[in-house]
């Protein structure tokens, strides 16, 4: 597998119904432009995500999981920061043990109107994608 | 001739725009029964006629169906449209009663499907009111695609009376033999929604909007942008050229003591700068100029909305054209002053809008006559208590939504309705009246 | 009475007159589309050039053509090469 | 069983269609499995559409339907309204977002954007066959409504909530309610002052049974939802008791040696640390500022009245929804921003007014007499360098009715306006016209060549470069520098952490959406009236907070509220009771119950926030959430990465 | 730098000019102004000056004498803040400033200076009058020697010495440039301007305005051909036929045309008559009594009833007087004269740019 000279590599985004799906709509709101090969699924909170979701996507050809996560504005209180980062480490652990490149998982808060936070940040993984798994 | 029919509510509002609706809703939402009196074919105002929105840029239509439809079908409302005010006494004893007149619209609404079989039968071709007369439409119509109730409705004045609508429709409900209705309505309260007027241009000769085609209200500019335009395009009235100098005078019939409008209609800057990025997105090529006296993007957004809009290369020249002179290519010379220069200068557009201001709707004096409907001295319904109760009128039980009491933008325009379904509420719970 | 309902526009007749206008007003768009039809044939036409060959103004033109895409009489088929103008064609 | 699914894909007026080929779209989910029909729409949410999707479902007796138009915020309940009404379940009914996240930011790619189109339809397809059918959980309300902040806002929604029969607890962090309108004298555009406006308010609210007023308190604590939160409130004592003599207050006050800065007349004057309530606040009582107040115990030799034993309580509040009538701050420009606290006749227009206000005969600044004013606008606003890049919208109107008023007041003042445009929108405009009249000059820049504010010898000169002359600099010399400074969201303010309610980019409060939806939060059950949303004048906030008044009703009108919500489950076959959910619930929501003799994790469905919280942390992924089952969103990824 | 002064903007109140302040700089009144071009953008930025007090840039600027005030401005303006009305006040503000004397000045401001001026030129004609020591051939000789003398006076103590403060003002003060061939050069524009008032006919092209301007270019040659008939060529005391019947053409032609204007400003149809300093007034009215005088005198002097009825004459004279001593120096007369230097100065001015 690889991605393709001059293709955008695939990415799942598990983005949060009241947090950082907002966000991803205002960036679509004000236009901001990011490659079409990203895709959401929102969830409730992003402590509830499941690693084997994330493997699964891996599994199905997604070269990236990107977790837009609450940070502290979750509205579930303030233990979603740490719990969806005891996920993420949990599942690179996994990922390492079947050779699966940890930083093809990726985690950062994006607050409800990070919009351009959040374009920059999928950018910026995109391209570390990219390069990482050219063909 | 029919008797008159009698129906009781809790609230009578007049004006089923984006006000009467947001009213409607929130008065029946607590349990009330509300009759919604439209004089127009469909409910949504002018709103609904719009193409998008600002500053999200949402579209119009997608904002006010849900209401629409939502008011459409909620058990507590009743609504009429085509249907007249002709008068409403307030009672002694704390009600109101209301004489309104339901035109035929020649159209059983129960079983009209909105199939538009008798649209496509009918031969006749009169120009669109709902499009200002850029298109036609046929005799047998619906008004537009959206529109609430989506159902046809026969223009007797330039009917024929050939019998094809008759013959096409499937459900059998063109009935010709309608009459007007009259009813009596005895109601608790009333809310008035009955929204502005437009400027005319015509009052401003020097603008040549009666004789230059390619000179058009931003009113027309909605409708050649909106998703049920009357042409595929943007493209000018005169000759169907696809246009790339565009330019809008704002102020047009606002801030005008001239026309005898003193005051500032709000939302024009708004919507000038919004139209002025939907036409640079479809049609890239062209140059939009937006000539101003002052930039007025004060709301959640607005500002932000006005940079984005500079971004994008939307030229603004600080000056208020004073003349425009078609010239014989239908293009058009604008006179101004530029002010940051100082210097008067002449520029060439080949499509202008005239960004029209908002005016009082005196409808409400006509039938609130006896009453003694104030108003204030810019025409808007008097706000008798401006802080503590804004949607009051000078009448008991009579309350104001939206833009019968001044200019304002949708946003506003809908606090202002819940607002003044709150003040109803409140006055039908306190009032002890048995009707 | 369904059988009644069939004939509503003829009972109507009775106590209402189309005025004259009107009747003379169809008449003249029957006309005009007709001759907007023949002249359009089988090609692509502009409207300044169709205004031109019916010796109308462009901007009765338009509203003709406009109602007849409207309707579904005539299509869009593109632009000329200075992205002036469409090009409209008689829907077969 | 198989289900039978349709599926709408909206134009959205060309939203949509304008990027996504809308067609294709329809025709590849057509041929998916399950899908019975698929149909586009110009607009999906049009009543027209909706009677037509009825009638579909009827007629094909359709299990599920899947929309596919703008984002779920916008139009979810829209749909499953519509599939309610045509008999199905609402949990057979998944929006697809094909707007906010497909044709807008992808407007730049139509093909890329109608291929990631094709792929959110069929996953969302996948999701629909698989839900299963859930029934809305009737919760009992508290008939009740908690209003933060007692400013104008916040006090006519008590008002009016406690006129419709609810009870209202009304908290004000002061000790005095009236909030900023209590500081402003005549209140543009009528003769009314801010004094009498919040008495008539205050009278309104002391007199209605229905409402409980707490000042000197502030929420510390929320938990529970719509219906049924419990709210923590903090009081702070006033270390006076309320049975009040006038005279031994006077005498407690001019006894006090300690003098701070009066805040309510934005510190040009000097209070001392036990206060009095000034004629435009209410209650009528005195206050002890415990941080500045030294002990010295001057006060309580002369005032019996004094007590410095009351102290601090937390009471829990239960209610149906929460009201947030926080309001704003004026901004305080930097240090040397136009001046400000480097020239010492530069002050704000809070400042300015109250100057006025407290000036008689002759208006004095430092004990000069002031003739020429200068007025910079937009200080805190349309920044270009700062973060405040929004307009503040009141400031241009009540900076130019002030001046008026005070030509009104005092002789020969002259005004000087620096102006980034005037913005008297609306009736407002009228102020304008008659400032100009008058005499009062105006100057404009753009936000690239702003005015400047100089000191020389002794002469305080404000430049500009006037662009309604030709950008010619022009020099005033002036005795005041009133910076009009626009509104920020309060400091302080730590109510959207207790609560959740999200922040726009201009820091205020954040509204679901501007026009469907303008003053509810995406917490359900906490509405947001008045400046706390966004700049506001006194009738657009009194119009804001009545509409939020009606809204917060809607939620505790009725005893019972029917909720959706998601659900944790537990397949108790799997669970070993390793008690690792019941530590990760953060409403401790999860038990052991008996099933079948077995002791197994058992989850209370009416506390449960179908946060999922629980779901990574179970060893034997035995508990799915409602909606979002391994089964479901497995499939999402599935056909989102499908080819 | 500029500073800002709002006392200028009081004193142009004195000279009549109402209700400026009340701009808000939208432009309007230059785009509508016919005469207004990129070149010369006004009457804007005249309001602008006069709302700062920028007193410096007003005295500087020779655009006041641009307008012919056809009102167009004033009845568009938005703001009702009369812009037309502030640049006639601007003119009469300039005429006191360009006039050394004083007078000017002070007679605009000052109704009652103006009404006791002409009392006691009155009561001097009255005194002389009454002293018997003339007698009626006397009256005659020297009351033409008086028009000579005034003429001549007049010019060479005020007018002259008021034109060249204009041209330093205008053309020195701002440019500092001198060059005499411009000045040859521009002679033309001059000349064209002080006969015709050509400019004023670019003002809207309705023909109403036509007709003012048609009724303005009868009235200035006729002024110009009666004062050459009375002075040069002694028209009271001439026998000549064709100076008789010219004289009393000229003297009709003046007093029909001044008695339209006079109609009008009592009318006030057109947003120019709307509003009369009393300065207009003297101006029009005194015009129309000579005319009118004039015409008198001529026909008692051919019937040879003068002598008889000498009070028409002294009713003459005295008029004659006031105009001369008071209205040619001091008052609205000024204005075409300064109106075609400064057509003359602007060209001068452009042309060494």
């Amino acid at each position: 597998m690889g991605i393709p000279e001059g293709k955008a590599a695939k990415i799942l985004v598990f983005s949060t119904e009241k947090i950082s799906d907002p966000a991803i709509d205002m960036a679509g709101l004000l236009k901001l432009h990011y490659s079409s090969k990203v895709y959401t699924i929102a969830v409730p909170c992003s402590s509830m995500i499941k690693t084997r979701w994330i493997l699964r996507a891996f599994e199905q050809g997604f070269d990236g999981v990107f977790i837009a996560a609450d940070g502290s504005d979750c509205p579930y209180g303030e233990s979603c920061t740490e719990k969806t980062g005891a996920i993420v480490a949990q599942t690179h652990a996994i990922m390492k043990e079947n050779n699966i490149e940890p930083m093809r998982l990726k985690m950062a808060a994006i607050c409800s109107v990070c919009s351009e936070s959040f374009v920059k940040q999928i950018k910026s993984f995109n391209n570390n994608l990219v390069e990482k798994l050219k063909s | 001739m029919p008797s008159i029919q009698k129906l009781n509510f809790d609230a009578v509002v007049v004006g089923g725009g984006i006000a009467g609706v947001e009213s409607a809703l929130n008065i029946a939402n607590s349990g009330y029964k509300v009759l919604l009196v439209e004089k127009d074919l469909t409910i949504g105002g002018k709103m609904i006629l719009l193409s998008k929105v600002f500053p999200t840029l949402d579209c119009a239509a997608c904002i006010t169906t849900p209401k629409i439809s939502e008011v459409a079908r909620h058990p507590n409302v009743t609504i009429f449209t085509q249907t007249e005010v002709k008068a409403i006494h307030k009672q002694d004893n704390h009600y109101f009663k209301a004489e309104i007149v339901k035109h035929a619209r020649f159209i059983d609404e129960s079983n009209c499907t909105g199939c538009q079989l008798c649209e496509e039968a009918c031969p006749v071709v009169v120009p669109d009111q709902y499009q200002y007369g850029m298109v036609g439409r046929k005799a047998a119509y619906i008004p537009f695609n959206i529109a609430s109730p989506r159902i046809a409705a026969i223009d007797i004045e330039n009917c024929i009376l050939c019998g094809a609508c008759e013959k096409a429709c499937p459900t059998q409900c063109i009935d010709f033999m309608q009459h007007d209705e009259e009813y009596q309505i005895i109601t608790r309260s009333v809310v008035v929604a009955t929204g502005f007027n437009l400027f005319d241009p015509v009052k401003i000769p020097r603008f040549s909007s009666e004789t230059a085609q390619n000179v058009i209200t931003s009113m027309q500019m909605e409708r050649l942008l909106a998703p049920t335009r009357p042409y595929n395009h943007v493209i000018r009235p005169s000759d169907g050229r696809i246009p790339d100098k565009i330019a809008y005078v704002l102020c047009t019939g606002s801030r005008d003591l001239s026309v005898g409008n003193p005051i500032c209609s709000q939302i024009c800057c708004m919507y000038s700068i919004k139209q002025a990025q939907l036409l640079m997105g479809s049609l890239p090529m062209a140059d939009v100029t937006i000539y101003y006296i002052n930039i007025r993007s004060f709301g959640k957004g607005f500002e932000e909305f006005y940079e984005q809009a500079k971004g994008m290369g939307v030229n603004f020249v600080k000056g208020k054209v004073g003349k425009i002179t078609e010239k014989s290519n239908g293009n058009l010379t604008l006179r101004y002053e530029d002010i940051k220069t100082g210097k008067l200068k002449e520029a060439d557009h080949d499509l202008v809008i005239l960004s029209v201001g908002v005016l009082s709707n005196d409808d409400p004096q006509q039938f609130f006559a006896e009453n003694e409907w104030k108003k204030d001295k810019f025409n808007f319904a008097l706000q008798k208590d401006l802080f503590f109760k804004p949607s009051l009128s000078n009448i008991e039980g009579v309350f104001l939504a939206g833009t019968t009491s001044g200019p304002m933008d949708i946003p506003d325009t809908i606090l202002s309705a819940g607002a003044a379904s709150m003040e109803t509420i409140r006055y039908i719970k306190q009032s002890t009246v048995e009707i | 009475m369904e059988e009644n309902k069939e004939q509503t526009f003829r009972q109507k007749r009775e106590t209402h007159t189309v005025p004259q206008h009107v009747k003379d007003k169809l008449k003249e768009y029957n006309s005009i589309k007709k001759r907007i039809t023949e002249i359009m044939g089988d090609e692509e036409w502009n409207i300044p050039n169709l205004a031109a060959k019916l010796e109308m103004s462009t901007t009765e033109t338009l509203y003709y053509v406009m109602s007849m895409l409207k309707f579904g009489q005539v299509v869009t088929t593109g632009v000329d090469d200075m992205d002036e103008y469409y090009f409209y064609k008689i829907k077969k | 069983m198989k289900k039978k699914v349709g599926v709408y894909i909206c134009h959205c007026g060309g939203n949509i269609s304008d990027y996504v080929d809308v067609e294709k779209v329809r025709e590849a989910v057509g041929l998916e499995e399950g899908v019975f029909l698929a149909k586009t729409t110009i607009f999906a949410c049009a009543d027209s559409n909706q009677k037509e999707m009825v009638q579909d479902i009827v007629d094909n007796e359709l299990d599920a339907v899947v929309v596919a138009s703008c984002s779920p915020k916008l139009h979810e309940p829209t749909f499953r309204a519509v599939t309610e009404r045509a008999g199905l379940n609402k949990s057979h009914y998944v929006h697809a977002n094909i707007r906010e996240q497909v044709s807008w930011p992808h407007s730049d790619n139509k093909l890329g954007a109608t291929e990631k189109a094709i792929h959110i339809v069929r996953s969302a397809i996948a999701k629909v066959i698989l839900s299963e059918p859930s029934e809305p959980l009737e919760i009992k309300t508290h008939q009740a409504v908690l209003v933060i902040g007692a400013g104008v806002a916040g006090m006519k929604a008590a008002s009016s909530l406690a006129k419709m029969g609810t009870q209202v607890y009304l908290i004000e962090r002061e000790h005095f309610i009236g909030g900023r309108i209590s500081h402003w004298d005549v209140l543009c555009t009528t003769d009314e002052t801010g004094k009498e406006l919040v008495t008539r308010l205050y009278n309104d609210i002391s007199s209605d049974k229905n409402i409980t007023l707490f000042t000197g308190a502030e929420l510390i604590g929320s938990s529970g939802s719509m219906g049924n939160f419990t709210a923590s409130i903090k009081i702070k004592p006033r270390y006076v008791k309320s049975a009040c003599n006038e005279n031994s207050f006077e005498k407690a006050i001019s006894a006090c040696p300690v003098e701070v800065p009066d805040e309510f007349n934005f510190n040009i004057t000097k209070r001392k640390a036990i206060y009095h309530n000034f004629p435009s606040e209410y209650p009528h009582a005195a206050v002890i500022d415990i941080e500045h107040c030294t002990r010295c115990g001057e006060c309580e030799k002369v005032c019996p009245q004094i007590d410095f034993n009351q102290h601090e309580e937390t009471i829990d509040l239960k209610v149906g929804s929460i009201l947030i009538a926080t309001g704003f701050d004026p901004y305080t420009p930097h240090e040397g921003e136009y001046g400000y606290q480097v020239i010492d006749n530069v002050i704000t227009l809070p400042q300015f007014k109250r100057l006025v206000a407290n000036s008689d005969e002759n208006l004095l600044w430092k004990g000069k007499t002031i003739n020429n004013i200068a007025y910079i606008y937009c200080v805190g606003s349309r920044q270009v360098e700062g973060e405040n890049k929004y307009c503040s919208r009141y400031c241009c109107t009540t900076t130019i009715y002030s001046a008026i008023r005070a030509n009104k007041k005092f002789e020969n003042l002259n005004h000087f306006h620096f102006t980034r445009g005037v913005r008297t929108y609306g009736k407002q405009e009228e102020l304008y016209h008659q400032a100009s009249k008058e005499g009062q000059v105006f100057f404009q820049s753009f936000e690239d060549d702003l005015p400047v504010v100089e000191k020389h010898n002794n002469k305080t000169i404000v430049k500009i470069n006037d662009i309604l002359t030709h950008k010619m600099p022009i020099e005033t010399e002036v005795d005041l520098v009133v910076l009009v400074t626009g509104m920020v969201p309060r400091a302080e303010n730590n109510i959207s952490d207790i609560l959740k309610i999200p922040k726009g980019r201009d820091k205020f409060f954040n509204e679901i959406h501007m026009k469907l939806r303008p003053v509810e939060t995406v917490i359900d059950g906490i509405t947001i009236a008045g400046a706390c949303q966004g700049p506001k004048n006194v009738v657009e906030s009194i119009n804001s907070s009545l509409s939020a008044a009606i809204k917060s009703y809607s939620f505790v009108r009725e005893e019972t509220l029917s909720v959706n919500t998601l659900t944790a489950v537990v397949d108790a076959s799997l669970c070993k009771i390793c008690d690792a959910c019941a530590k990760a619930c953060p409403f401790d929501a999860i038990h052991p119950v008996n099933i079948g003799n077995k002791e197994v994790a058992g989850i209370t469905e009416s506390v449960c926030k179908g946060c999922g919280m629980c779901l990574p942390v179970c060893p034997e992924n035995a508990i799915q959430l409602t909606s979002f089952t391994d089964n479901e969103v497995e499939q999402m990824i599935d056909m989102l990465a499908r080819d | 730098m500029a500073k800002t002064d709002l006392k200028f903007g009081k004193k142009l109140k004195k000279y009549g000019a109402v209700d400026f302040n009340a701009c808000y700089n939208c432009g309007t009144c230059t785009a509508v102004c016919a005469l207004s071009n990129e070149k010369d953008s006004f009457p804007r930025e005249m309001v602008r000056y006069s709302v700062l007090g920028l007193s410096e840039d007003v005295k500087g600027s020779l655009k006041p004498w641009l307008c012919y005030y056809c009102g167009e401005c004033t009845a568009y303006c938005p703001q009702e803040a009369k812009p037309g009305e502030l640049m006639m006040s601007l003119r009469r503000y300039l005429t006191s400033h360009y006039d050394w004397t004083g007078l000017a000045g002070l007679l605009y401001r000052n109704l009652a200076a103006y009404l006791v001026a002409f009392t006691l030129i009155i009561g001097g004609i009255v005194g002389l009058y009454a002293s018997n020591t003339f007698q009626f051939e006397e009256w005659m000789h020297y009351g033409h020697l008086f028009e000579m003398l005034a003429i001549g006076g007049v010019f060479a103590v005020i007018i002259l010495p008021n034109i060249i403060r204009m041209w330093y003002s205008t053309v020195w003060k701002p440019t500092k440039k001198f060059k005499l061939k411009f000045y040859f050069k521009a002679i033309s524009e001059l000349l064209v301007h002080m006969f015709t008032q050509k400019r004023s006919l670019s003002c809207d092209s309705d023909t109403k305005n036509k007709i003012w301007w048609f009724e303005h270019f009868v009235l200035v040659l006729s002024y110009l051909a009666l004062l050459f008939t009375t002075v040069f060529l002694d028209w009271f005391s001439a026998t000549n036929t064709i100076v008789v019947v010219a004289g009393y053409v000229f003297s009709g032609a003046i007093f029909v045309v001044t008695t339209d204007f006079v109609i009008r400003r009592m009318r006030k149809r057109s947003e120019k008559s709307t509003f009369t300093h009393p300065s207009d007034w003297f101006f029009v009215i005194w015009l129309m009594l000579m005319g009118f005088s004039a015409f008198a005198v001529r026909l008692l002097v051919d019937f040879e009833m003068l002598q008889s009825t000498f009070w028409v004459f002294l009713i003459h004279i005295t008029v004659l007087v006031q105009w001369a001593l008071i209205i040619v120096p001091f008052g609205k007369w000024t204005h075409f004269l300064y109106r075609s230097f400064a057509m003359y100065f602007d060209k001068v001015n452009k042309l060494s740019k």
